[in-house]
């Protein structure tokens, strides 16, 4: 198990007298790409707030690359390799398309207030460098021509985009995608899993959340399901198409 | 009942409106199919006053709609259950649901009380959480109570911004069918934009495909479901088959 | 026996500052939950009510109707002052909205100024010069009065926000000002009255407050701001608190300035305030946000 | 704001600052009055030697910098022959640096002694002031304490320049009268309610109470005083020396003692005063220009403008001719005293330029002679 | 799209060197008028403080209501350390910065866990106790009295008295310090800090420490704040606390309003229009109104203020921004949009 990249173990979250995780363990090797689904307040976002530090567990513990990463604060993690988007998409909707993306690279850049201040050489090649790369990024998700765009206006669907791209560019090692096709129409669904099975061809692992099965069922290489906080079923995308209690609990009768 | 007659409109300099043409019949829901950025949520937001048409016009039942007063269109029997589902944060769920009913309120308090009842009944889920703040529920149950605190203003035409957003399977299902139930029963005409088009053309009698902000087709919504060009461009069929 | 009539002197004294406090903490909180805005320029709607007051009385006017007559007066102000300014900059930043209500203080200080001068005038008691005396303290019955008063208003308030639906409208205002509006809060509406009602609360303070200590043009911004420190220590958008907070502020600066030294009370009340902030960074009695991601 | 009132061609030009609005516009809004009206009065007896004179006054806003702006101004653009002002201390020690370094002759309305005797030893061969210094009053006050065997007293001042400036007086000179606080506190300018801090002064159980301040709130602290029972007699600043801290204090202000200028009490004076005849005249006119009573800051101004006229007359408007004509006045009965000039003084008043008021029955009533 | 933005560059640039020869020639302008002169000069100390202020309110996203309580310690420092303590003026500016810097530090860690109105007000509160120490610590700062007789400053060895020099000192410092400011916006650092104004949870999760950069931004601004302080201390040589109380502060959040945090030039126009809107009202308010006095000037300055805020809420920087940005942005706009057209109906199906 040590060869996992991200490993969730007993991890549980109550607020008050919501059990929102409960006992969740799991693991994503690299390059993989795992899904986590559930039905509505199933516990998955809580999951996701608490792998990437934005909320502390009340139990158990996450290991990221070896190490347990438990209290460590999400701009520490997404140093270390861990980045992540949101179900209510937090856009900086005020900067262009292209600078949201640029902050997605901070952590590749080392520039500080000082060598910034006195624009020291360092700060202008790595200035370069970021907009390069985040232009780049964009063009390979196909959203270059929006570049100059305020984000705040984009439509709902590129924004969610956006959120990939500019968690995506410091090309970590881990990605949480909180529903990353929600708002896009199948057509545009189908273009975005192309993008994300690119990416995972590069070498980027996944793990996200989302309803829509059919993209589910195409790209996971493993599914976990979550119900009430408990972990109720894990294992391949037929194995969970056919698990009754997934069945009962999530997808219906007739699905897929 | 609504009747929309090439109305354009614009977002600063951006010409999002391209003369749309649309018409919602007593008791219909009609469904709205495009891609992202075609200018769906636009055409809500300018039905529901949220912004103003540059041109054309907008008749709900034969008189036409003031512009850019939100809260007065809501008095005439027209609700948004926006985009992004704009949850009140710090108030409780039960509050969203009063103030849902916010117009009506004093006029019939008795209907209101019948009203609540029977939108918890809709949604089970939110009756196990009625003291929450509305802020902390996850993305679907959020989704819920923006749906749910529409229905609490029984309008006579619903506006729906993607109602199955982040819902799970199951519930889309459900609430589909629930809104089924409501134009069937209580005769509320209402307009969908969805994403999951399959779902919305199933549920719709009639619909409209939006493309660039104009209307590029329309009709029945049996019939397209049964289009070849809806299908290859909305549901990803081509692949699927 | 001596210690404790001291003790009450101080209590009392505590109280009476506290309710002036509180009557435009009240002032404060209203406004900021309806339309989100911190008014700095909420102090000088009690001078404007104090020296209406005075002057009204001084014309030989019927105590009570001068007093309802300028309430009256600052209320339009102050709805006058809603349509103007705040609801043309709705939109605007936090500082700049900030910004505005003090210029706005500046227009009523000038006008002030410019109307009464720059001497203090006196109004007189509700009701005489008498005083209660109290386990050996002196206590005048205008601080009975403003008490009264301040616990009345918010009594009143509290009925109406709590009991009514409109508490949770106004609630929602300012939460997400586009919901409100798609559930046909009239969002203009409400902020209009919640500025005039808290102006009127400000008045009533002002003229509550002008038997005890004289009324001039410049007495609004000390009172402002320490109204603001109440409402704030309380939690900016909840009235009881506010009140508490009030009253909290007024005790605290009279016992400090009792049984220690009155040269650091301004310095008290705000060390106060950074003492609630860094330890409760939403106030003494923060409810739940609701956020999360 | 700016206002000049004219003269002809040939005039001598004379700035002036006040900090006529702002906080600390009673004391500089009857200055600036005064001045225009003397102006006025002057001109229209055809000046001096035919010159009139062009009054250009800034109005500083009770605020340092705009005063010295204003000084620049008034030195560098407007080229003034002198300048007179300055209403309180802060203003007028901004400005003096500028003031010597141009050269002009000057004359502050403010207290501070920090203005003509700089604990620095700094230069201040062009200024001179016209008012008291607060060792001069406190002097004043604690003559009169010990007269009356009051020694163990309660000192209260007002929190701000004013009041701390008082008290460090007080607390230089107190020894020397043999007078001693039994307790010393502050309160605000803005207080609402000092019965907290008279709990304590009470327990003290001083023979006098001192209370150090300007109107509004020592009228606060004088009614607090009396409605907590305290019987002790209350001296007060010269401060209070207006009609609205009778108003304010009410049935409580009736007792209270407190050194002033003859201004205030100018009709009670006896024939033989010198002053009288000069104050009564001042009265009159300013309350016909202006409606109400001149105050002690006003006469100020008063003497400011007249030391300077003087001067003037005498020196022509060469300016050093100017300063050392204001250095050497001598016996010039003044508003606020006889004023006796000299090198090492350059404001010329003792103690004896105050006499001590009383209220009663809510009017101001000489106390000595 | 990339030659006009060279383009637009290119014209920046020749408006930058305009406006320097302006500010270089401008003392020839008004030659030997040391009032303007000194003019200028505050509003150049003004305006240095006012860059601190852009940056913490434009792009950290945090007011405010203390600032001159900084301003205060610079001036308070250098005051004491060469008056009193014999150092040199320098030394004792670099000196103040430090304190300055030390005491935001302090303040800034437990302050910046709060957010808008909370943050203001304890700012607001941080204001009034340092002033409170102002005026009390009579030892150092001379209380209420003020502090006077301090020395100019000196360039190697020879004193600054008179105001051109001291104007072109000044000058240079506020250009150095709008270029410092502006660099900052401009790289990472800017950017981190304008992403924590849109999405504080966002900007953590993508590697920005959000306290590190709040608080840097804060001594930073404490810092210019703290050098316009000491520079101000020797150009009056009198200082008191008042000019370092809440009042002054508020003022400085009205400049830096007014000239508009989205910009690192707003400090500078905004204290310059400050001090000319109160010069020019000084100058028209008695020609409309010959007899009213100053309070006359305040109602003006009020209405002024509301007017101008609700009609530029962004302030003046923001206006030119705004109409700067149409006026080279609607050329690519429009081969945007048509780009945008093709590729989200032309490429599907
Ligand atoms: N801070 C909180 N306080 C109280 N309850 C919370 C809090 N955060 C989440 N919850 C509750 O915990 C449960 C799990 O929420 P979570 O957001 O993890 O669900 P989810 O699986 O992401 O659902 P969805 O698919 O709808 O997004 C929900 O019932 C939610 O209301
Ligand atoms: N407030 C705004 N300001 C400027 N442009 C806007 C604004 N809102 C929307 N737009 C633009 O208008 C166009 C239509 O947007 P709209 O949100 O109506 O699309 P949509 O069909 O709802 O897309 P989605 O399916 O992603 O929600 C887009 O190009 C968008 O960038
Ligand atoms: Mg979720
Ligand atoms: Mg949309």
């Amino acid at each position: 198990m040590s060869a996992m990249l991200l490993e969730v173990e007993r991890l549980s979250k109550s607020f008050g007298g919501v059990q929102a995780v409960q006992d969740v363990s799991f693991g994503v090797a690299k390059g993989e790409m795992v899904a986590v689904i559930g039905p509505n307040g199933a516990g998955k976002t809580t999951l996701f707030n608490m792998i990437s530090g934005v909320i502390p567990p009340t139990g158990g513990s996450v290991r990221f690359q070896g190490g347990v990463i438990n209290g460590k604060k999400p701009h520490e993690l997404a140093m270390l390799g861990m980045t992540r988007t949101f179900q209510n998409l937090q856009l900086f909707s005020d900067m262009t398309v292209l600078e949201n993306v640029m902050v997605g690279f901070h952590t590749r850049l080392t520039g500080g207030i000082f060598s910034a201040g006195f624009r020291l050489p360092l700060a202008r090649r790595e200035e370069k460098q970021a907009q390069e790369q985040a232009f780049s990024c964009l063009e390979q998700i196909g959203l270059a021509h929006l570049a100059w765009e305020r984000a705040g206006t984009l439509p709902y669907g590129t924004q969610r985009l956006v959120e990939i791209a500019r968690a995506a560019v410091s090309r970590p090692s881990l990605i949480l995608l909180d529903e990353p096709m929600a708002g896009l129409n199948p057509q545009e669904s189908k273009q975005l899993v192309d993008v994300l099975l690119a990416m995972r061809e590069q070498g980027f692992t996944f793990l996200f959340v989302e309803h829509d099965m059919e993209t589910v069922m195409a790209i996971a290489d493993r599914i976990v399901v979550l119900d009430y906080g408990k972990k109720i079923a894990e294992g391949a995308p037929e194995e969970i198409a056919r698990h009754p209690d997934v069945i009962k609990a999530y997808l219906g009768e007739e699905a897929v | 009942m609504l009747v929309l007659r090439s109305v354009h409109v614009h977002h600063g300099h951006l010409h999002v409106l391209k003369g749309v043409d649309l018409h919602v019949g007593e008791g219909e829901i009609v469904a709205i199919v495009g891609a992202n950025g075609a200018g769906k949520s636009t055409l809500l937001g300018t039905i529901a006053g949220v912004y103003a048409p540059t041109e054309g016009e907008i008749l709900f039942e034969h008189k036409p709609l003031p512009y850019g007063k939100v809260e007065h269109i809501v008095d005439k029997g027209i609700c948004l259950v926006p985009e992004r589902r704009q949850i009140f944060d710090s108030l409780s769920v039960k509050d969203h649901l009063l103030l849902g009913a916010y117009r009506r309120q004093r006029r019939d308090r008795q209907e209101v009380k019948r009203d609540y009842e029977r939108v918890l009944g809709l949604f089970p889920k939110l009756q196990t959480m009625l003291d929450r703040p509305g802020g902390l529920l996850s993305g679907g149950e959020q989704q819920m109570l923006a749906i749910a605190r529409g229905l609490m203003a029984r309008p006579k035409l619903l506006l729906l911004d993607e109602p199955s957003l982040g819902l799970a399977p199951l519930v889309v299902k459900e609430v589909m069918g629930m809104l089924r139930g409501l134009c069937d029963q209580f005769h509320t005409a209402m307009i969908l934009v969805e994403q999951n088009v399959r779902a919305a053309l199933q549920t719709a009698d009639y619909a409209y495909v939006l493309e660039r902000g104009a209307i590029v087709l329309h009709g029945k919504a049996a019939e397209l479901l049964a289009d070849e060009r809806v299908a290859e461009a909305y549901l990803g069929a081509a692949d699927r088959r | 026996m001596e210690a404790w009539s001291q003790f009450v002197q101080l209590l009392f004294s505590g109280l009476t500052v506290g309710s002036i406090y509180a009557l435009v903490a009240l002032g404060f909180v209203i406004t900021y939950s309806v339309t989100g805005i911190l008014n700095l320029a909420q102090g000088d709607f009690a001078m404007l009510g104090a020296l209406l007051c005075m002057t009204f009385v001084n014309s030989g006017m019927p105590f009570v109707l001068a007093i309802g007559l300028s309430i009256a007066a600052v209320m339009a102000v102050g709805a006058l002052f809603e349509r103007l300014a705040i609801q043309p900059a709705r939109r605007s930043s936090v500082a700049v909205l900030i910004i505005i209500t003090i210029g706005a203080s500046f227009v009523f200080r000038g006008i002030a100024l410019l109307a009464w001068g720059t001497d203090p005038y006196a109004l007189r008691p509700f009701t005489g010069h008498g005083a209660l005396e109290v386990f050996g303290a002196v206590i005048q019955w205008q601080s009975v009065w403003a008490i009264v008063i301040s616990l009345a208003s918010f009594a009143a308030l509290h009925l109406f926000f709590q009991r009514t639906y409109i508490g949770k409208a106004v609630a929602a205002c300012v939460i997400n000002p586009f919901a409100a509006r798609l559930m046909g809060i009239d969002i203009r509406k409400m902020s209009l009255g919640a500025v005039a009602v808290s102006a009127g609360l400000g008045a009533l303070a002002g003229i509550v407050i002008a038997p005890i200590s004289g009324a001039s043009y410049d007495m609004g911004m000390m009172i402002g701001l320490k109204a603001f420190i109440a409402a704030v220590v309380g939690g900016l958008t909840n009235a009881p608190a506010a009140i508490a907070g009030a009253f909290l502020v007024g005790l605290l600066e009279s016992f400090a300035e009792g049984y220690l030294s009155s040269g650091y009370k301004e310095a008290i009340s705000f060390g106060l305030l950074l003492l609630v902030l860094l330890f409760m960074p939403n106030g003494l009695f923060a409810k739940m946000t609701g956020k999360r991601v | 704001g700016k206002t000049a009132t004219s003269g002809g061609e040939d005039e001598v030009k004379i700035g002036a600052i006040f900090s006529a609005s702002g906080g600390a516009a009673p004391l500089g809004k009857p200055e600036m009055e005064t001045v225009k009206m003397l102006v006025e009065q002057w001109n229209e007896q055809g000046g001096m030697d035919g010159k009139k004179i062009k009054l250009i006054a800034y109005d500083d806003k009770s605020d340092q910098n705009e005063a010295v702006l204003s000084t620049k101004k008034l030195i560098e653009q407007d080229k003034v022959t002198a300048i007179i002002g300055g209403t309180i201390s802060g203003n007028s020690l901004a400005m003096i640096p500028q003031i010597e370094k141009a050269g002009i002759p000057y004359i502050s309305l403010a207290a501070s002694k920090q203005i003509v005797n700089p604990s620095d030893g700094s230069s201040r061969h062009w200024t001179f002031k016209t008012a008291q210094g607060d060792n001069i009053v406190i002097q004043k006050l604690l003559g009169f304490l010990k007269e009356k065997g009051w020694t163990n007293v309660a000192w209260l001042n007002v929190a701000n320049a004013y009041g701390t400036s008082g008290h460090e007086e007080f607390k230089h000179y107190a020894p020397e009268y043999g007078v001693k606080a039994v307790i010393e506190e502050e309160f605000e300018a803005t207080v609402d309610d000092a019965k907290a801090m008279l709990t304590r002064v009470k327990k003290a159980n001083p023979q006098a109470i001192i209370v150090w301040g300007t109107a509004q709130e020592s009228a606060v602290v004088t009614k607090n005083i009396r409605q907590l029972g305290i019987e002790s007699p209350i001296v007060e600043s010269h401060g209070i020396g207006t009609k609205s801290f009778i108003d304010l204090a009410g049935e409580a202000a009736n007792g209270v003692w407190f050194p002033a200028g003859r201004i205030l009490v100018a009709d009670q004076l006896p024939d033989s005063d010198p002053q009288k005849e000069t104050l009564l005249k001042y009265k009159e006119q300013f309350e016909k220009a202006y409606g109400y009573a001149p105050t002690t800051f006003g006469g100020h101004a008063w003497d400011a403008f007249h030391l300077l006229v003087n001067a003037i007359k005498e020196g022509g408007t060469d300016k050093e001719k100017i300063r050392s004509a204001l250095e050497n006045t001598k016996k010039f009965i003044g508003i606020s005293g006889v004023f006796h000039m000299s090198k090492d003084d350059h404001t010329g008043l003792d103690a004896d330029s105050l006499v001590m008021v009383q209220i009663q029955d809510g009017k101001f009533v000489l106390a000595e002679q | 799209m990339e030659q006009d933005q060279r383009m637009a560059d290119g014209w920046k640039r020749w408006l930058l060197l305009a406006g320097a020869a302006v500010w270089l020639g401008l003392p020839w302008l008004v030659f030997g008028n040391n009032y303007v002169l000194s003019t200028l000069i505050l509003i150049g100390l003004y305006a240095l403080v006012g860059t601190g202020m852009t940056l913490l309110m434009g792009y950290a996203g945090q007011i405010s209501l203390g600032q001159a309580a900084f301003y205060g310690i610079g001036a308070y420092a250098s005051a004491y350390l060469t008056a009193h303590a014999g150092w040199p003026a320098w030394l004792a500016l670099a000196a103040g910065a430090v304190l300055a810097a030390l005491v935001a530090l302090v303040v800034g860690i437990p302050v910046f866990r709060l957010r808008e109105h909370y943050l203001a007000l304890a700012t607001l509160g941080f204001g009034v106790i340092m002033f409170t120490f102002f005026k009390e610590w009579k030892g150092i700062t001379g209380g209420l009295n003020g502090f006077f007789g301090i020395p100019p400053i000196r360039i190697a060895g020879v004193p600054l008295q008179s105001d051109l020099p001291f104007y072109y000192l000044v000058s240079l410092f506020v250009l150095a310090g709008v270029w410092f400011a502006r660099n900052i916006v401009r790289s990472r650092v800017g950017r981190a800090l304008r992403a924590i104004h849109g999405s504080e949870v966002a900007a953590n999760s993508l590697g920005v420490n959000i306290t590190k950069y709040k608080l840097q931004i804060f001594m930073l601004s404490a810092v210019y704040a703290s050098i316009a302080g000491s520079l101000y201390a020797h150009y009056v040589t009198f200082i008191n606390p008042d000019l370092f109380g809440i009042v002054p502060s508020i003022y400085f959040l009205i400049m830096v309003v007014i000239g508009g945090a989205g910009s690192v030039w707003g400090g500078l126009i905004g204290a310059a229009v400050y001090v000319c809107l109160g010069e020019w009202l000084k100058a028209v308010v008695p020609l409309l109104l010959p007899d009213a006095g100053g309070e006359f000037e305040i109602v003006f300055f009020g209405l002024l203020l509301v007017i101008m805020l609700i009609y530029m809420p962004n302030g003046l920087t923001g206006v030119a921004l705004k109409g700067w940005r149409r006026f080279w942005k609607t050329g690519w706009r429009r081969q945007v949009d048509s780009h945008k057209a093709r590729s989200i109906g032309g490429e599907r199906g």
